[in-house]
């Protein structure tokens, strides 16, 4: 994790992109949440602005808030000791994610493309090839989030914002984003629509409705389109209404820290 | 099939595991239930050349596999969650050691699924399109791969998606909160895809972190999602997820979590990882000194402790469970 | 979605049903967990034409079909086990009235799997081969049908197996022994499909026998297998199985599924029938009259009865659960 | 039901009946029963001479044993009130059934013809035709009796011996036997081998090993050839070690007693 650049600023960039990323849920949707930073960002909106959301986990976890800090996974007794259910994979990722129940999934990213595909299995150098070689460095696979990644309604991408994960084409698509853009998810039926934004460390990107490529649609107080410009690995296009996201609210602040009790996003 | 099934752990592993076997692991994720004991114990017979089959990677597949145990491995996610990328099978995989097939969590429990309903192949609408599908590590020179995730037409509306490969593992080891003596298990907390495996699986092994009376089960049929009528055999061991957590029981060992992955990082770290703490106990009890009994006992106070109050009144104590043990392997 | 979902029984089918919806019902079996007095309120506000998914029958179809209120049915049994033939089903198919689609009653499970994944289709290794394949009722001039049951071809083997049609009911009724004013819900005794169920229609009522405090569900979450996430409405109806049994609550009323079954054989019968056990209450206290207190009494003392010793201690009273409707509906 | 024909008998035909097919399940053995006789026949076996017998119903109800009395269904609380499991219809009638692994289903059957195909579905006048017609009798359907012809390892098919049950041809084939003999059930890729069995109100009938065709195997000793032939809708081939079944010992008629606590088998 990159230490916090904002200094002089009353929270993180962390806690920015975990705020941007919960303002991205509405109440009363049926929501699902990985491990780590997008759990506190979830839970976050449904301490803050959504407290009717209908959290899950892949796990089948639901009805519960963490206790005791960010769990450490998400079966974690943390999370398990105040559920109201609990099931299994095949209803959490199958019947309610896969078959396109569930409204909005968070998924992280080690890298990320132009058209949204989401890399989490490793980094190659270079190309892959015809043959499939083994990874210079091994990452984690695609766990749940390919699984969010086709069937949620929609998608929000959270992932730190640097050159080498922001690539112009991943060199494995552990998840799909728009594929190679336009219309291409059509091809394989997915019922779930896509990425709706990358929230990054430093602003937010949104796909052109036709091409689906990423375009910078905001950035935060302490960032600028120059700085996210030349933190993309592509030749990131700039919306005409590219705006400043507005900062967040002591309330907003206040609800996140309570989510957030043990202050990952503050490290 | 006996009906008191319940054998030492050392004996299971001798009885039902071989070298090159397909061997899953019934767990609840990286950092929640699995008999990481059992993996333990298949390193201490110096079992190799494992086909693992693992929902999610945990620390016995990240053991396994960092200690040279692993051939191929078959997964959803590889990491440990919170706890970062999970160094022994990473080096296994970064090495050429263990071939690591990638699928999706929610792929994984399908295969499991249809190993158990005996189907040739399952409807598969998630991993089409994206690598997982293009690329095997299993048949690495195929690409874009078309026997691992291959198409099939919907005679419906003549769509194409995909198919799923269904599993059915030679040996299952799986970790459940209380089993009774016939093999009769509940499961504390997300089962993720212990269901299905328990009967997916050719045999099916529970680990469990207590042994409770047959009438516990009467009491509560509902939460017995495996029967005995599956299950060879049932293996008391407290702290068999340690340190994973078991919800009910205990929490998972922060400070173990990040020891064991910082050692499976190297060759020479998994080396002393194995002296210290796969081979330096005897039984339950020394295991339990290894652990170290404060320890236990601070990871034992969970915030999650209330979930076991129901059944307390049925669990066994380790003398009713030996001379129930002894019955069997006399 | 608001927090506290319970409503009346007579709002619930006035909100949730029309005429003419795929109407399923969430049942175990033919003698067990049905709300059958779902059926008898449909019947009350005059519902008609409707498509009923019954994985298998019940007496709330054989009373539905016995009274004209079901154009097609789908079902994987269409008698009532020990009871014998359903009359008033078995009239309504014979004249025409219904049509009686057939499937196994694995088959009927597989479709709410299907449903429930949003899976075009569904493999079907059981039903090829046999007159449920190539006999259909909604598509009686082909021959062999074609379109009920197609085959796919397997892409790993080349074989050829069947293909299931997934269902994706636009109202479920589902029976719950308990349930929790959110819509969680935990079912004692076999689920049958109503888990599956769950997932697949696209609205959920839930008809509860009895309503428990949430802290219920907290200590028992891996009960709850049906989730308040995927609940409408939560129903209040104590005896809403009868004369049907529901484990933990009461025992089957013998002489009223012989009685009422008897009745629905004629046209006559049953015109008797729902007038006096279908029109004749007006709330649960005067319907329990009709049962007969003393009756309840009897069927209450059930060998089950111990299956809810653990959770009395949070089931609410009629005034608590009244004054809970009451927030909802004001 | 037919009354018992066997005055001068200390066991009723329905009772030897239920005996002949409990004798035909092994200790051990994974063993689905349906309600009604065959799950008398089932629990008779257990409590004789297949004491590890692993009983199950198509509904998930597992470790039980009837209480009080021949349950209504198979889900009656007779049969609830000391299960040690209770899952689902997916879980019995698929992962246990329609896999392969139950070694052994008892069903029964309105009609069954030559080959051990089983008709539960309706009685029609003459052939269905090309249309299909409304039956002039509805029966129960499939049920679950089609998942364990299709699944279970072998099965036994109890029914009253009668000739309009016994036809060359059922009607409806509800569930399969051999379908048209021979091999024709390999078409179909079933995991089950058939069924193994007719056990009848006069005797026992088992299947040619090549043509599939239902042979009769033995009588009972109310009973004769000739009496079966004569119950029976096709030309029944009788088979060379035709013998007599032996009669219920003392201590099988007491123990199928005690699981017919009501009676339902004498009446």
């Amino acid at each position: 994790m990159s230490a916090p650049l904002t200094e002089n600023l009353p929270y993180t960039r962390q806690e920015m992109m975990a705020i941007a990323t919960g303002r991205e849920l509405r109440d009363g949707e049926l929501a699902i949440f990985g491990v780590g930073l997008s759990m506190l960002a979830g839970y976050f909106a449904q301490a803050h602005h959504a407290p009717n959301i209908r959290a899950m986990t892949e796990g089948g976890v639901y009805g519960a808030t963490p206790v005791g800090g960010l769990p450490w996974g998400i079966e974690c007794n943390r999370i398990s000791a105040n559920a109201t259910s609990f099931t299994n994979a095949l209803d959490a990722l199958g019947f309610l994610v896969a078959s396109g129940r569930c409204d909005v999934g968070i998924i992280g990213a080690a890298q990320v493309d132009k058209f949204g595909n989401v890399n989490t299995t490793g980094i190659w150098d270079g190309e892959i090839g015809d043959r499939y070689r083994l990874p210079k460095t091994r990452l984690t696979g695609a766990g749940g989030a390919n699984d969010i990644a086709c069937g949620a309604g929609r998608v929000v991408i959270m992932v730190t914002h640097e050159p080498k994960r922001f690539a112009d084409q991943v060199s494995y698509i552990s998840s799909p984003g728009y594929l190679d853009g336009g219309n291409a998810r059509d091809k394989f039926g997915f019922v779930g629509g896509g990425p709706s934004a990358i929230v990054t460390t430093l602003g937010i990107l949104r796909p052109d409705p036709v091409s689906k490529e990423f375009i910078l649609d905001a950035y935060y107080a302490f960032s600028s389109v120059d700085e996210i410009r030349a933190a993309t690995g592509w030749d990131l296009k700039v919306s005409p209404t590219v705006h400043v996201v507005p900062e967040p609210s002591p309330e907003e602040l206040a609800a996140l820290r309570r989510v957030d009790e043990t202050g990952a996003l503050r490290k | 099939m006996p009906a008191n099934k319940l054998i030492p752990l050392a004996e299971a592993v001798r009885r039902y595991t071989r070298d090159g076997i397909q061997y899953a692991s019934g767990a609840a994720l990286p950092v929640g239930s699995d008999a990481v004991v059992f993996g333990r114990e298949l390193l201490r017979q110096k079992r190799k050349n494992l086909h693992a089959v693992f929902h999610c990677n945990t620390q016995q597949l990240n053991l396994l596999a960092g200690a040279g145990a692993v051939d191929k491995a078959e997964c959803g996610f590889s990491g440990l969650e919170v706890f970062g990328f999970a160094n022994g099978l990473r080096r296994a995989v970064e090495s050429g050691q263990t071939a690591l097939e990638d699928y999706s969590n929610l792929a994984m429990a399908l295969r499991l699924l249809g190993g158990a309903m005996n189907w040739p192949f399952v409807p598969a609408t998630v991993n089409i399109g994206s690598d997982i599908q293009q690329r095997s590590a299993f048949a690495p020179d195929e690409y874009p791969a078309t026997r691992k995730i291959p198409t099939v037409t919907d005679p419906f509306s003549g769509q194409e998606i995909g198919a799923f490969s269904p599993l059915k593992p030679d040996v299952a080891a799986i970790h459940v909160s209380l089993a009774d003596p016939l093999g009769n298990a509940i499961m504390l907390g997300t089962e993720w895809s212990r269901f299905e495996l328990s009967r997916a699986a050719k045999k099916v092994i529970l680990i469990a972190d207590a042994i409770v009376d047959t009438d516990c089960m009467r009491q509560y049929p509902n939460l017995v999602r495996i029967p005995d009528i599956v299950v060879e055999a049932v293996v008391y061991h407290p702290f068999a997820a340690w340190p994973q957590s078991s919800p009910g029981f205990y929490d998972v060992d922060e400070a173990h979590m990040k020891l064991m992955n910082k050692a499976l990082a190297t060759e020479e770290g998994t080396a002393d990882y194995v002296r210290d703490y796969v081979e330096r106990y005897d039984d339950i009890d020394s295991y339990l000194d290894l652990i170290g009994r404060d320890n236990v006992e601070r990871l034992s106070n969970s915030a999650t402790s209330f979930l076991l109050d129901p059944y307390r009144q049925w669990i066994k104590t380790p003398a009713e469970i030996a001379a129930l043990t002894a019955e069997v392997t006399a």
